[in-house]
């Protein structure tokens, strides 16, 4: 055997044999068999080497026996080549493939919401108190018309398809496969317990779920799972998936060992071949193609329902949004460069792309500089993880936003960014029924609607705090923010004053 | 004179289950039960424990000291009846009349006492009820060592029981094997073995020819020429139904009071169940006397609860045996010691012994000792003939619900009425 | 406007100066309205001609045959009627079709059959760029392609099941396409006549046809010669090469994981 | 989904000390439910306190009753000899045996003085629930 490259434990597993019971619950738990119990010895051990750091076992153990941290062993401390430059280059020195990753970008580059600040009411105009007075939330998705018409107190103009939500928030793209069914089963019942929406992704619609259907978009993406009229119309919206902010310009596989059971039936492909979505659609090479597609999709459902197109925040996304309006979309869905992913390669994750911030800002001002901001609702999407985050995207152009991974981490994830190995000891991110079944879909479920619930009640507090009553009254209204640590430059790109003016 | 809406004759196992289920149904209509001992309801079985010294006098109990109080039961004990009018729906007691409409009976068994010279001294017991082993109890001071003749349950029972007061003890069974009834060879010899770990001598295809003493038991002489010094002698070769209260009656018997599966007797209204009745074996597909604890309760409760009107047939009829001796488990049900023209799986190790007894893919009977955890699921794969399908290959390793065919496994795992009778 | 043909009622639509979504509105209501075939006349670049009437009852019957040209995405996500075009088609026809038979008497453009997922597209003469990619197949649902001419580059590139056949009637030398089948993981291509083998895509695997194929060859030839004319027999004559995918998973072992 | 915490919540319950590492240091207690798995599916036994227990008809010593007020089928290990019928007479292999020098029958009791069985309160998936009411005192799903 050749030598081997040293690879150091990314996380180590410590086990008080005090407190251990020999239970056995960690074995169970884990499924990267870390933990094994010898009979010989009546105890526990653990294979530091195979953990992820989900924490699964350490949440599980009924002693508090089991600790997971980071691996002190570090390689020599290199201000270059940092810890994770180091372990990727070993990784593909041993393998020559190309090094995946599960979730989003985990890099430092700066948050931009976080330098964003809100405003609120003092002295002049009056706070709202959300308790005590209605606070309205609802927002319609959709197209809008340039001009109504109202006689007799009738709206007398035909409107273009309008999708009513509760809340403007969404739960994004994660499709049957990427995801397992019990997750994606709580995400449509949250989604119908909450008035929102939640998305298929390019993996089809399982039978199961088609109850959910008021509340359901789908996806039409370059692989074209699962696509045909029944899936078509089972929707309140049809999205045209063009990029996603984890991995802009590339497609996705779906490996082989996913695609069992359900998920072959629900992607319509055979079990065990990869599901390959291509880079591009390739009936879709440059706007005018788009225009064919979008229309294509609207005569399938009859013009009854909105069409999405969402892409990946590139450079110019302001350009090809217009585009986009131009071409027919009712709602441009913008992903941002921290949106998560089941597998990308982590190079594209960590490189490709632009902040949310950027490109949310972007394009709301081309699409009013245009004229045409009022043709098209505008979904932002990509590492949301708090209210605050949600309501300076609506300040800044949003009408509504999605969230991917904030949903699975109400759901269990850990961040462990090994979804795309199908090995998810949280149930979320598999196929493998023994794990899958560890995620109850009625505790999930509920999961989600408290997590929704409270962010719409922060956001309703910090409406109040504006001023304002609804979430209409703040779309776009970038005087409610100022920046704080931020270029010139930036500021300008973003739309909003500095601190203090 | 009193009428009773029920009268019991027999305070055991039977009439209690016979008492419960009436009153499940009915908490009004009288019931006197008449019974020739005159202890409370008492088990049976616990005998030999309390021969042992394992078990107090109060533990014997079987239920509550107020249980009759608690359930309405006017209870005649030590009144043994005499009679029974069965037109007249009347029975005699030393004590008087009592008029009845429904009546069960639910006397037991006695004790089959061999002819042999020297069967009465002091000395020769039997070992049926309470008083046999308080009367053998305050004999035992005298005993250094006793002869137990036969290998049944009882005998086996009443041996270990001596061995655990001290005594040495010589079992001799006349069959080539003991507990002939419920065992094979292979688990017989396991059984054996338990005995002779505690120096117990076991003898089979022998039996006590004479015994011997004068006033009192000293020796006893077996059929193979062999004497043996001894001061005890158990005779406890079986047990045959008390019939003296049905012949010459209407009531029709063949080894033990016929019933139908209502547990009713050929006389309308009256009813048997427990150890004197011949009942409906399920396995078996006939009836047969079946002296089992579980079936006497089970045959009781559903004459109790045809007595007071309903509509039950008794199911639950079934050889099924599980005892210890010296704290190894031994249990066996169906046709676990018949085996012809039937497949047998067998399997010996660190666990234990077991077997399964299979016929048309259908296990009909089995034995399992030492480890015995969940053997009542096996014992539903016999009750419920199921079929075995691929199960034969995992009957060695255990089974559980969750190698039960979907459908059966859902059932169980929804349902909880546990019983097999029919509703 | 209304007639009777072959015992089915038949439908006679003047698509002249008719905005598209006119016309596929008029085909929708004649088709609600029990019409079984439909003839549009006069119809010029109108798209989707096909695509809205999915919900409409019995489309497995349902018959449209179009005079003229019609515009892009032909019959797309097409659910079961059988188009007959009596001329050429333009761009994505047959787009994500799910079911029926688009039948043209002509050529058709680029993407024809795209992400098809079952139904049958015959093209008398030869297709554009990019013809069947991403075609699958699940189940009973098989899409076939049958190209009587050849194709340009890309055809049947990502394809993951159905099958394609490219008979080459009336081409001059071999076929031309480039990177034929790169990326497919699935169904088959049969190409009738020479073609140059470094050009198809690296996971191809190519072999002669075996009895079973060539079985399933015929049948598609026999319909295709039922439609457009020409002897069955000559075209089966061959020869045919069959491309298959060399792996179910061309990219299983493209990531370190 | 076959964690058994279900079983170690309920050794601990009917343990001495009533503290999960020191019984299981000191102790062999015994769950009175079991985890049976067979590849993907799993699901946890106990007592279904049947209408009409057949351990109870089966018990010759009178050590399991039934209560009429909660519908509990109770095991009274003071009066238990070991002698087993109950377990060869329950269908469901519930009952089960305690370790030590004079083992009796064991099986699950709802956990009297309890709001919630222990077991149910361990359960991290909700695959054990209690059902008021119903037949099955705890039913129990495949949480598949």
């Amino acid at each position: 055997m050749a030598l081997a490259c040293f690879k150091l434990p990314e996380f180590l597993v410590e086990r008080d044999y005090d407190k251990c019971i020999n239970c056995r619950v960690c074995e169970r738990q884990c499924g990267w068999e870390v933990h094994s119990y010898d009979e010989e010895v009546d105890k526990m051990f653990a294979d530091t080497e195979k953990c992820v750091g989900c924490q699964r076992c350490a949440v599980m153990c009924p002693t508090g026996a089991l600790v997971i941290s980071p691996h002190p062993g570090r390689y020599r401390e290199h201000g270059n080549w940092t810890q994770e430059h180091l372990r990727d280059a070993i990784r593909q020195s041993e393998t020559g493939g190309v090094v995946l990753a599960g979730s989003g970008n985990d890099k430092d580059y700066p948050v931009y919401w976080d330098k964003l600040l809100l405003n609120a009411s003092q002295v002049t105009n009056p706070s709202i108190d959300p308790l005590r007075e209605p606070m309205e939330l609802r927002t319609y998705l959709g197209a809008k018309p340039e001009s109504i018409e109202v006689r007799d107190g009738k709206l007398v103009s035909q409107l273009p398809p309008q999708v009513q939500v509760e809340t403007p928030i969404l739960f994004s793209a994660l499709s049957y496969g990427a995801i397992s069914f019990q997750a994606q089963e709580a995400l449509a019942r949250a989604a119908a317990e909450l008035g929102i929406l939640y998305n298929t992704g390019e993996g089809g619609l399982h039978h199961d779920l088609y109850r959910y259907r008021g509340n359901t978009i789908v996806q039409v993406a370059s692989g074209r799972f699962g696509v045909d009229p029944d899936y078509l119309n089972a929707a309140r919206i049809v999205e045209i998936k063009i990029g996603q902010g984890a991995k802009p310009g590339i497609g996705g596989h779906l490996p082989g060992e996913k695609v069992v059971g359900e998920v072959s039936v629900t992607r319509m492909i055979p079990a065990g071949t990869d599901a390959i979505s291509p880079a591009p659609q390739h009936d879709i090479y440059s706007i005018e193609d788009l225009s064919m597609l979008i229309y294509a999709l609207k005569e399938a459902t009859n013009y009854q329902k909105p069409v999405s197109v969402k892409i990946a925040a590139v450079h110019n996304v302001a350009a090809i949004a217009t585009g986009m309006v131009r071409a027919g979309a009712d709602i441009i869905a913008l992903d941002g460069f921290r949106g998560g992913t089941g597998a990308a390669p982590k190079i594209i994750r960590d490189n490709v792309g632009i902040p949310i911030e950027f490109a949310l800002a972007a394009v709301d001002t081309r699409l009013r500089q245009e004229g045409i901001r009022n043709r098209a609702s505008i979904i932002a999407g990509g590492g949301f993880r708090n209210s605050a985050d949600v309501i300076k995207a609506i300040a800044l152009g949003a009408d509504a936003v999605y969230i991917g991974t904030a949903a699975l981490v109400a759901m269990g994830c850990t961040l462990c960014q090994k979804c795309y190995t199908g090995i998810c000891n949280w149930g979320i991110t598999t196929q493998n029924p023994y794990l899958a079944k560890r995620l109850n879909p009625e505790i999930a479920t509920e999961r989600l609607v408290n997590l929704v619930t409270g962010w719409s009640h922060e956001i309703k507090e910090m409406l109040g705090g504006l001023g304002v009553n609804s979430i209409e009254s703040l779309r776009g209204n970038r005087l409610h923010l100022r920046g704080i640590g931020l270029t010139h430059g930036e500021l300008e790109t973003l739309g909003v004053r500095m601190v203090g003016q | 004179m009193k009428t009773f809406t029920y009268a019991i004759i027999g305070n055991s196992v039977a009439a209690i289950g016979a008492i419960e289920a009436i009153r499940s149904v009915d908490r009004t209509g009288s019931i006197g039960l008449f019974s020739d001992e005159p202890h409370h309801v008492y088990s049976r079985p616990l005998i030999t424990h309390y021969l042992a010294g394992e078990v107090s006098e109060e533990k014997m109990l079987y239920r509550p000291p107020d249980f009759y109080e608690r359930y309405g039961v006017q209870a005649f004990l030590g009144a043994q009846v005499e009679s029974v009018e069965f037109e007249n729906r009347r029975l005699q007691t030393a004590g008087g009349e009592s008029a009845f409409e429904k009546l069960l009976i639910s006397v037991g068994g006695r004790p089959i006492v061999p002819k042999i010279a020297g069967g009465d001294l002091r000395g020769v017991f039997t070992m049926n009820t309470w008083d046999d082993a308080r009367e053998m109890k305050s004999y035992l001071p005298a005993v250094r060592s006793a002869m137990v003749l036969g290998g049944g349950l009882t005998g086996l029972k009443t041996a270990e029981a001596l061995v655990e007061a001290g005594v040495r003890v010589t079992v001799v069974e006349l069959a080539e094997r003991v507990l002939s009834m419920l065992l094979d060879r292979r688990s017989a010899e396991v059984v054996v073995k338990q005995f002779e770990n505690q120096g117990t001598r076991i003898l089979t295809g022998t039996t006590i020819s004479e015994i011997r003493g004068g006033e009192c038991v000293e020796s006893a002489s077996l059929s193979d020429g062999s004497t043996a010094e001894c001061q005890m002698v158990v005779l406890a070769i079986g047990v045959t139904p008390r019939l003296d209260l049905v012949q010459d009656t209407p009531v029709r018997t063949n080894r033990g009071i016929f019933v139908d599966r209502r547990m009713e007797t050929s006389v309308p209204g009256v009813f048997a169940a427990g150890d004197v009745a011949e009942a409906y074996d399920a396995l078996l597909d006939q009836n047969r006397v079946l002296p089992v604890l579980p079936n006497a309760y089970a045959g009781g409760r559903v004459a109790g609860l045809n007595m007071a009107g309903g509509e039950r047939t008794y199911d639950l009829g079934a050889s099924v045996n599980s005892t210890t001796f010296f704290g190894y488990p031994v249990v066996s049900a169906g046709s676990s010691a018949i085996e012809e023209g039937a497949e047998i799986i067998e399997g010996d190790d660190e666990n234990g012994y077991r077997r399964f007894i299979i016929q048309d893919d259908r296990l009909t009977g089995f034995v399992m000792t030492g480890e015995v955890n969940r053997a009542g699921i096996v014992l539903d794969l016999v009750r419920e003939r199921i079929p075995l399908n691929g199960l034969k290959d995992r009957l060695l390793d255990g089974i559980g619900l969750i190698d039960l065919p979907e459908e059966i496994r859902h059932k169980k795992l929804r349902g909880g009425t546990c019983c097999h009778e029919k509703h | 406007m209304n007639e009777r043909n072959n015992g089915r009622r038949a439908v006679r639509i003047d698509a002249t100066g008719l905005y598209y979504r006119d016309l596929n509105q008029l085909v929708r209501e004649a088709i609600s309205g029990g019409a079984r075939r439909i003839e549009l006349e006069g119809v010029m670049g109108q798209r989707y001609i096909g695509t809205n009437v999915y919900e409409c009852p019995d489309l497995g019957d349902v018959e449209i045959h179009i005079h003229g040209v019609p515009g892009n995405d032909l019959g797309a996500f097409l659910n079961g009627p059988r188009i007959v075009v009596y001329g050429s088609a333009q761009d994505g026809c047959g787009n994500t079709m799910n079911a029926g038979e688009i039948v043209v008497h002509g050529r058709a453009g680029d993407i024809a059959g795209f992400s098809a997922r079952g139904g049958r597209i015959l093209v008398r003469e030869s297709a554009g760029y990019r013809v069947g990619i991403h075609m699958k197949e699940y189940g009973p649902h098989k899409p076939v392609l049958v190209i009587g001419g050849s194709t340009q580059d890309f055809l049947g590139e990502y394809m993951a099941g159905g099958v394609i056949i490219v008979l080459g009637l009336g081409i001059d030398g071999p076929h031309r396409a480039a990177l034929v089948g790169t990326g497919m993981h699935g169904g088959a291509i049969y190409i009738r006549g020479e073609f140059d083998r470094d050009r198809v895509g690296k996971e191809v695997g190519i072999v002669d046809p075996d009895a079973a194929d060539m079985a399933e060859v015929e049948e598609h030839v026999r319909a295709y010669t039922d439609n457009f004319g020409g002897s069955a027999e000559e075209i089966i004559a061959g020869p045919f090469s069959k491309l298959y995918p060399k792996h179910l998973r061309p990219y299983g072992r493209l990531y370190a994981y | 989904m076959a964690c058994r915490l279900c079983e170690v919540g309920c050794k601990v319950e009917h343990s001495e000390h009533k503290h999960v590492i020191k019984s299981f240091k000191r102790e062999k207690p015994v769950a009175r439910l079991l985890v049976e798995e067979s590849g993907p599916l799993s699901f946890a036994t106990q007592c279904r306190h049947c209408d009409e227990p057949a351990c109870m008809f089966g018990c010759i010593t009178g050590a399991i009753t039934k209560d009429p007020e909660t519908g509990i089928v109770n095991l009274n290990a003071e009066k238990c000899i070991g002698c087993w019928t109950c377990i060869l007479m329950c269908p469901y292999g519930s009952i089960t045996r305690t370790n030590g020098a004079r083992p009796t029958a064991a099986k699950c009791d709802m956990c009297p003085g309890r709001e919630v069985p222990a077991c149910v309160e361990a359960c991290p998936n909700r695959a054990l629930v209690l059902m008021e009411d119903e037949e099955p005192a705890v039913a129990l799903e495949d949480a598949a």
